[in-house]
């Protein structure tokens, strides 16, 4: 893989959890990979499987979703809701072919400013080994092309 | 036409030391519908939002995109200023170039792209962002208390005190719960019934709170300050209006040996009974599963012996009753948990191994002994009593993980009751840590250790056995790091405190959370401890966490406080930020109806004109809706959207990524 | 005595051709779909297909095209045309019904607006058809006044020899005879038979048809309701279609830039005439029903002298509640009068 | 009498007696083999009925469309198991009253047609354990661990030449039972989740949205494949879904009328093992 590749990693959080611990990370100046784009939702609830299928398609190599644990829902039972979604939607695009390693889920609480660091790090330090997500790329790009007859 | 102000803030060095501002302002203002792009030193300063302020007046902006911290840290000020400047507040951003970007890189050229990217995402986020109005939800200024103990009463009597109907439910026949069980009170010595009577008179005659004993919750619907709640009136088959609390029914009642629950089993009562002398309501009940006429369908002695026509009524069923409340507090207070786990301590085998509730009823001047401790075997008063701490608490294997919090103080207040009344005994108690954090409290301890003989032994204890009519206690004393076996008279179990045993379903009914245990959840542990995560429902006492009688009290009133906070108004404001779903497009599946938290999506009718029949959809009732959003998730067909963070918001937010 | 063009040189065809600046496609086999695709040999081909499932249409009027690229900025709107692709091409094999279908089109992608997507491909392909020696339950090219050998839409008529060796060699038109011309030393003369044209009964009378369906009070009859009630509304038998032109314009993109884009539609849809008002004037599925037959024996007969058929018989052959054209027109041929 | 015939009497002495408003059933199609949706209305329709092992549409799709059950008036249907767990789970989403439907049901076993006994849908409750245990086609199942078997770069090239054939023409969606929505989620443009161009990234957003949205909500009757004209292998992807519900949630759809939609639901100790 070129050196120069800086993986585009799109993060879908809940305001509660995630978002905060992200902030946490923040007020706690924790460094981490600036390849991170956050989309803030109120609830992992409110996460659609479409937003991770529109990330894609805008270029990202990886993306994440992430909010609160288990038992800890603001909204009571939103990310067990999630949860569900994921299972069976992970399911669906490792089907299809798309890598397992390009989707990630997790639980960070809004004390969990380190563990949102160390998560970035981790998937942006994955997303560089495996490179870009080409072969969802390449479907954009036939699009932009003219048919050849 | 979009016309959106940036407001690149440096936050004084915090962001401008690493996000190059200058090229964000120049990047920013290139971007489509971006009117103004401006940086400052402080936006959040008041000079800062007055330019804000100024250029949504100058430039007619449509939408703000503050860059700067976190929307959790001033959100709520710029949208203050917004609305100031006559622009809706919910047409703000806050794009966080802080905490997610300049405070966790260092890289300046890498921070002020991201910060740009952030930025631009939420300009296309706030050009989509509608006009909203905080929804206004009218409260019905009457609370519920839910148990009737300290923690209840106390609640109970706060918010009837500033003027506010409350309505207070207990299960029992009789108001007061765990603390009327209770002999005298740490670290004071105070008796408890002498200080709980009075409140639970008080709580009765109070002209402000209607107290339902005997009558269960079945059913919470509704939300913050319109909830409909439905209350089970158990059958008494004694007239409450009526009864005179004379007490000849029960001298009367010929079933007279059943194990009184209010005195741990250690004392008898009748089948038509009340729990304790002093209880409030004096008027007692039948217990249908003993008494002699539901059984055997012959006897009415006590309908006979009763002096009233008609007061006691073998017909009664149950009634139900639907009260509408505006706040709720639950009370519903704790269980001691069943040591029978410890086999190996014989509680239920050995009669003289009691529970530490037990104590108490020997100990109390109105229990079955009159104040007089004796072995429940032989009445013998014991020489030498073994109090075992942490029998059940602390223990992950086989009891629960936390500590019971009060097992430590009221062992030591045993022991020194022990010691006031029989200035001979000895007593041994087996302890791992002794906690005793509190006003007073460790005095009282040192008290009983230093005045009153206490002698404590720290370690655990690993059998039980009787021997020659002792009960030998053997354990390992930690300290010395040898085994000990004290021969003992009676031994008392610091029982852990657990949840009400259907803790769990009384909170599905209330619609709150739990805990592994079963306790309660409190919205957040250290600044929303009374509230729950469901607005406009509080809890006090031990429903939530194991507590003595001054935290009880203490949360009782703060939960009061909150109640009476909220009934101070007659409307109640809140963020609009809630789902709605078009009847057009809505297939009537009720999918979403299944998945929301709140119960907040109803069936609603669409009729033609004549009245006829169309279709069925779901319906949001913005009153209940917290926004949440997992409706608008499970939605197949796309037909519902939630307020500020609608699908249009979020799809141009992702795709000016 | 004819010309014909043997098989074993079918090859050697296609590499002059190649040669000449032609791509050359035809029916082809792949992911378990029959299509119209480039080939290299005649190997590649799938020849003995009584009809490939997707027409020659989608390779002049294809599902999806892009005809605008645009860039948003703050100052303006920067856009650049797509032109359409100018390669030659020579399309083997094709049959006649699917032939007749790119004839049929012509005029309406020439009316009020010469199509240059649709022209520029047209004025670039040149179409060699196979008459067919086979036909299933759903061919009907008769039923619409064509033939399994009608060289309408074609520019060279290959007929099979009766001894399956290769086929005469018919040119219908000036590109025709140029486009043979280029391989005129591969045909040789011969005077082997040609296979039989299959018979093909007629399934309705046309006639009938256009008359029932001109008298305007037919147009609200209960028939309409009756025939379409197993419609389940997709749009499989106006994509197979080789004549059903219908497109919708599409604005793809994301903040910054885009593609305008010519889709297919379909009049099947609910969504084709709904209104932003919410309101369908065409609203039930057997309105939309009737406007596909209407449209094809009607309307464009009207404006444009033909009707909108070939009889290729896919409408029927690929539907998944085994409607199409056939049915509805057998059922009004029967009716009483 | 073969099922054939005391169905038939059935359909007419329900029509003469209006106990039904309609029998849906099947009759002779445009080939000897194919079958096609046949509505009768009176008696004398209801005697032309064909039931033969060729009758394989879910017929259930018809109940959900235009309004047909509206009125309240009851329709009488011919259901073979697949097509009841469809029904039962149009039921459970309030699509269908379970009491305006009368079953004819039917298996096919070994090319014959085996009658169901049973007219309302709770006399096919025990349908669903029969069902449970009952393996789908041996060719999906295969064709699927197949897929599985490939790398995803593999997989992905797979559905990639299969999803550029697609023409959009939902085919698929409406052939499909559990597709009622009055407006699919593709014909939203404001904001266009799902590009209804046919080029192939639109292609996989379609069909990766459908085979979401089926997620436990599949009953397997194969509609969406033997609709789609470009044979796109759809069960597969749905099959999967099926077998995911299945491990994860132990939920198998259309098992019961009165069943929780297992995407509007969840346990407290679902799995998570992939959630970091």
């Amino acid at each position: 893989m070129s050196e120069s590749f800086e993986p585009k990693i799109v993060a879908f959080v809940c305001t509660y959890c995630t978002y905060a611990g992200a902030d946490l990370a923040g007020t706690s100046r924790l460094k981490y990979a600036p390849n991170v784009r956050i989309v803030r939702l109120p609830c992992t609830g409110r996460i659609s499987p479409m937003f991770i299928l529109k990330a894609l398609q805008k270029g990202a190599d990886s993306v994440l979703v992430s909010g609160c644990h288990p038992g800890d829902c603001h909204f009571a039972a939103g990310n067990y809701h999630a949860r569900r979604r994921w299972t069976v939607f992970r399911a669906l695009l490792a089907f299809t072919g798309i890598p397992e390693e390009r989707i990630h889920f997790s639980w960070v609480s809004a004390a969990e400013g380190a563990k949102f660091a160390d998560l970035i790090n981790d998937i942006t330090e994955k997303t560089r080994k495996i490179g870009p997500f080409t072969q969802y790329q390449e479907l954009q790009k036939v699009i932009e092309t003219q048919s050849s007859y | 036409m979009a016309k959106i102000g940036v407001f690149v803030c440096h936050c004084g060095e915090n962001i401008a030391s690493v996000v190059d501002t200058e090229r964000l302002v120049k990047e920013i203002s290139e971007h489509p519908g971006v009117a103004v792009a401006t940086e400052y030193k402080y936006f959040c300063s008041d000079p800062g939002q007055e330019t804000v302020k100024r250029a949504i007046r100058e430039n007619n902006l449509t939408g703000v995109v503050v860059s700067a911290c976190s929307p959790r840290m001033h959100e709520t000020t710029f949208r203050k200023a917004c609305a100031e400047a006559g622009l809706n507040p919910y047409m703000l951003e806050m794009a966080n170039i802080r905490e997610h970007c300049s405070w966790v890189h260092s890289d300046k050229e890498e921070a002020t792209d991201k910060a740009i990217e952030i930025t631009r995402s939420l300009v296309e986020k706030v050009k989509r962002n509608n006009n909203l109005k905080p929804i206004e939800v009218p409260i019905t200024r009457r609370a519920m208390v839910i148990g009737g103990g300290i923690a209840g009463i106390q609640a109970a009597l706060d918010i009837a005190g500033a003027g506010r109907e409350v309505v207070l439910v207990e299960r029992e026949p009789s108001i007061g719960g765990h603390m009327s069980q209770l002999s005298e009170t740490f670290p004071t010595l105070d008796c408890s019934q002498c200080i709980l009577t009075p409140r639970m008179v008080e709580a009765i005659q109070h002209p402000n709170i209607r107290v339902m004993t005997y009558s269960e919750v079945e059913s919470v619907d509704g939300y913050i300050g319109n909830f409909k709640v439905k209350v089970r009136k158990k059958a008494r088959y004694v007239d409450m209006d009526k009864c005179t609390g004379c007490g000849d029914c029960i001298q009367k009642c010929p079933v007279k040996k059943i194990p009184s629950e209010f005195e741990c089993g250690l004392g008898k009562r009748t089948a038509i009974y009340t729990p304790f002398a002093q209880a409030v309501p004096n008027v007692p009940v039948i217990d249908k599963d003993r008494c002699t006429y539901f059984k055997n369908g012959r006897c009415k002695i006590c309908e006979k012996t009763c002096q009233i026509e008609n007061c006691i009524d073998f017909e009664m069923q149950d009634t139900f009753e639907e009260i509408e409340i505006g706040a709720i507090v639950v009370a519903t207070g704790f269980q001691i948990q069943d040591t029978s786990i410890y086999g190996e301590y014989g509680l239920g085998k050995y009669k003289d191994v009691i529970t530490g509730l037990s104590f108490e009823r020997l100990a109390s001047a109105s229990g079955p002994t009159g104040g007089v401790i004796r072995r429940p075997s032989d009445g013998e008063i014991p020489d030498t009593i073994v109090f075992i701490q942490c029998a059940g608490s602390r223990d992950p294997s086989k009891g629960v993980k936390y500590c019971s919090k009060i097992c430590c103080m009221y062992t030591a207040k045993h022991a020194m009751l022990y010691a006031h009344k029989n200035h001979d005994g000895n007593s041994q108690i087996f302890y791992m840590d002794i906690r005793a954090a509190g006003k007073g409290y460790d005095e009282f301890t040192r008290r009983a250790i230093e005045e009153d003989g206490a002698e404590y032994l720290r370690g655990r204890v690993s059998k039980i056995y009787e021997e020659n009519g002792k009960l030998m206690v053997r354990g390992v004393d930690s300290l010395l790091g040898k085994p000990v076996e004290v021969a003992a008279d009676m031994v008392v179990l610091a029982t852990a405190i657990v949840p009400q045993p259907d803790a769990k379903e009384t909170a599905k009914k209330i619609g709150i959370g739990y805990d592994e245990y079963g306790f309660y959840n409190e919205a957040h542990l250290k600044l929303r401890p009374v509230e729950t995560a469901t607005a406009g429902i509080y809890l006090a006492g031990a429903c939530q966490s194991p507590k003595d009688i001054p935290d009880s009290v203490a949360q009782a009133s703060a939960a009061a406080a909150k109640v009476i906070g909220l009934f101070s108004r007659e409307l109640l404001e809140r963020e609009p930020v809630v789902a709605s779903i078009s009847d057009a497009t809505c297939a009537g599946c009720f999918g979403c109806q299944m998945a929301c938290p709140y119960n907040a999506i109803d069936v609603r009718d669409i009729n033609d004109r004549n009245g006829n029949l169309i279709k069925q959809v779901a319906d949001v009732n913005p009153g209940l809706c917290q926004g949440c959003g997992t409706c608008v998730t499970f939605c197949r067909s796309n037909s519902i959207d939630l307020a500020g963070f609608t699908e249009k918001q979020i799809f141009a937010e992702v795709m000016a990524l | 005595m004819t010309r014909i063009l043997l098989k074993n040189k079918l090859d050697d065809c296609i590499a002059a051709w190649q040669k000449a600046g032609y791509s050359v496609l035809a029916p082809v086999q792949r992911h378990d779909m029959s299509s119209f695709d480039e080939v290299q040999k005649g190997a590649d081909m799938a020849l003995d297909l009584i009809l490939p499932e997707r027409t020659i249409k989608d390779q002049f009027f294809p599902q999806t095209e892009p005809l605008i690229k645009y860039n948003i900025s703050k100052k303006e709107i920067a856009s650049e045309t797509m032109t359409p692709p100018e390669k030659k091409r020579v399309f083997f094999g094709v049959r006649p019904c699917d032939a007749s279908g790119l004839a049929i089109d012509d005029p309406l992608f020439g009316w009020d607006y010469k199509d240059d997507y649709w022209f520029k491909r047209r004025e670039n392909s040149v179409i060699v058809s196979i008459a067919c020696t086979e036909a299933d339950d759903f061919c009907m090219c008769t039923s619409v006044k064509l033939s399994p050998d009608s060289t309408k839409g074609s520019d060279v008529m290959l007929r099979p020899l009766a001894n399956s060796n290769g086929w005469q060699v018919e040119a219908v038109s000036d590109r025709g005879t140029a486009l043979l011309e280029s391989v005129s030393s591969l045909l040789e003369e011969s005077s082997d038979e040609a296979a039989p044209v299959p018979e093909v009964a007629p399934k309705f009378d046309v006639e009938k048809v256009m008359e029932w369906l001109g008298d305007k009070e037919n147009f609200e009859s209960q028939f309409w309701k009756d025939i379409s009630v197993r419609c389940i509304g997709c749009g499989s038998c106006t994509f197979l279609c080789p004549t059903c032109h219908c497109f919708d314009i599409q604005d793809e993109g994301d903040t910054y830039q885009g593609i305008r884009r010519k889709n297919w539609d379909s009049c099947s849809f609910a969504l084709f005439t709904m209104h932003t008002s919410g309101h369908n004037p065409r609203n039930a599925q057997s309105t939309r029903w009737r406007q596909r037959i209407m449209h094809k024996f009607n309307y464009y007969r009207d404006k444009f002298g033909v009707n909108s058929c070939s009889g290729c018989g896919r409408c029927t052959r690929q539907c998944p509640v085994d409607m199409g054209i056939t049915e509805t027109l057998q059922a009004i041929t029967n009716l009483p009068r | 009498m073969g099922i054939q015939e005391e169905y038939r009497k059935e359909a007419a002495s329900l029509l003469s007696s209006g106990e039904v408003k309609l029998v849906i059933g099947f009759g002779p199609g445009t080939t000897a083999d194919r079958r096609r949706a046949q509505f009768a209305r009176t008696a004398e329709e209801a005697e032309k009925l064909v039931l033969d092992q060729n009758c394989i549409a879910n017929l259930t799709t018809y109940l959900v469309a235009g309004g047909l059950l509206s009125d309240g008036k009851k329709v009488a249907i011919f259901l073979k198991p697949d097509a009841i767990r469809s029904l039962n789970i149009l039921i459970s989403e309030s699509q269908v009253k379970p009491e305006q439907v009368v079953i004819f049901g039917y298996a096919i076993e070994n090319g014959e047609v085996k009658e169901l006994p049973g007219r309302s849908i709770g006399d096919f409750a025990n349908l669903g354990e029969k069902l449970r245990t009952a393996t789908p086609p041996p060719s999906v199942q295969q064709e699927a661990e197949k897929l599985e078997a490939m790398s995803p770069a593999e997989r992905f090239e797979y559905w990639q030449d299969q999803f550029s054939k697609c023409i959009k023409c939902y085919a698929c969606r409406q052939a499909c039972p559990m597709c009622y929505c009055r407006r699919c989620i593709v014909d939203v443009n404001q904001p266009q989740w799902v590009s209804t161009s046919s080029h192939t990234l639109g292609n996989f957003e379609w069909n990766i949205v459908r085979a979401f949205h089926l997620a436990g909500r599949c009953a397997a009757c194969g509609a969406c494949d033997r609709a789609c004209p470009v044979n796109i292998p759809l069960r597969l992807i749905n099959y999967r879904m099926g077998k995911e519900v299945k491990e994860a949630f132990d939920y198998y759809a259309g098992e019961s009328s009165d069943q929780k939609p297992v995407l509007a639901s969840f346990n407290q100790d679902d799995p998570e093992t992939f959630i970091l």
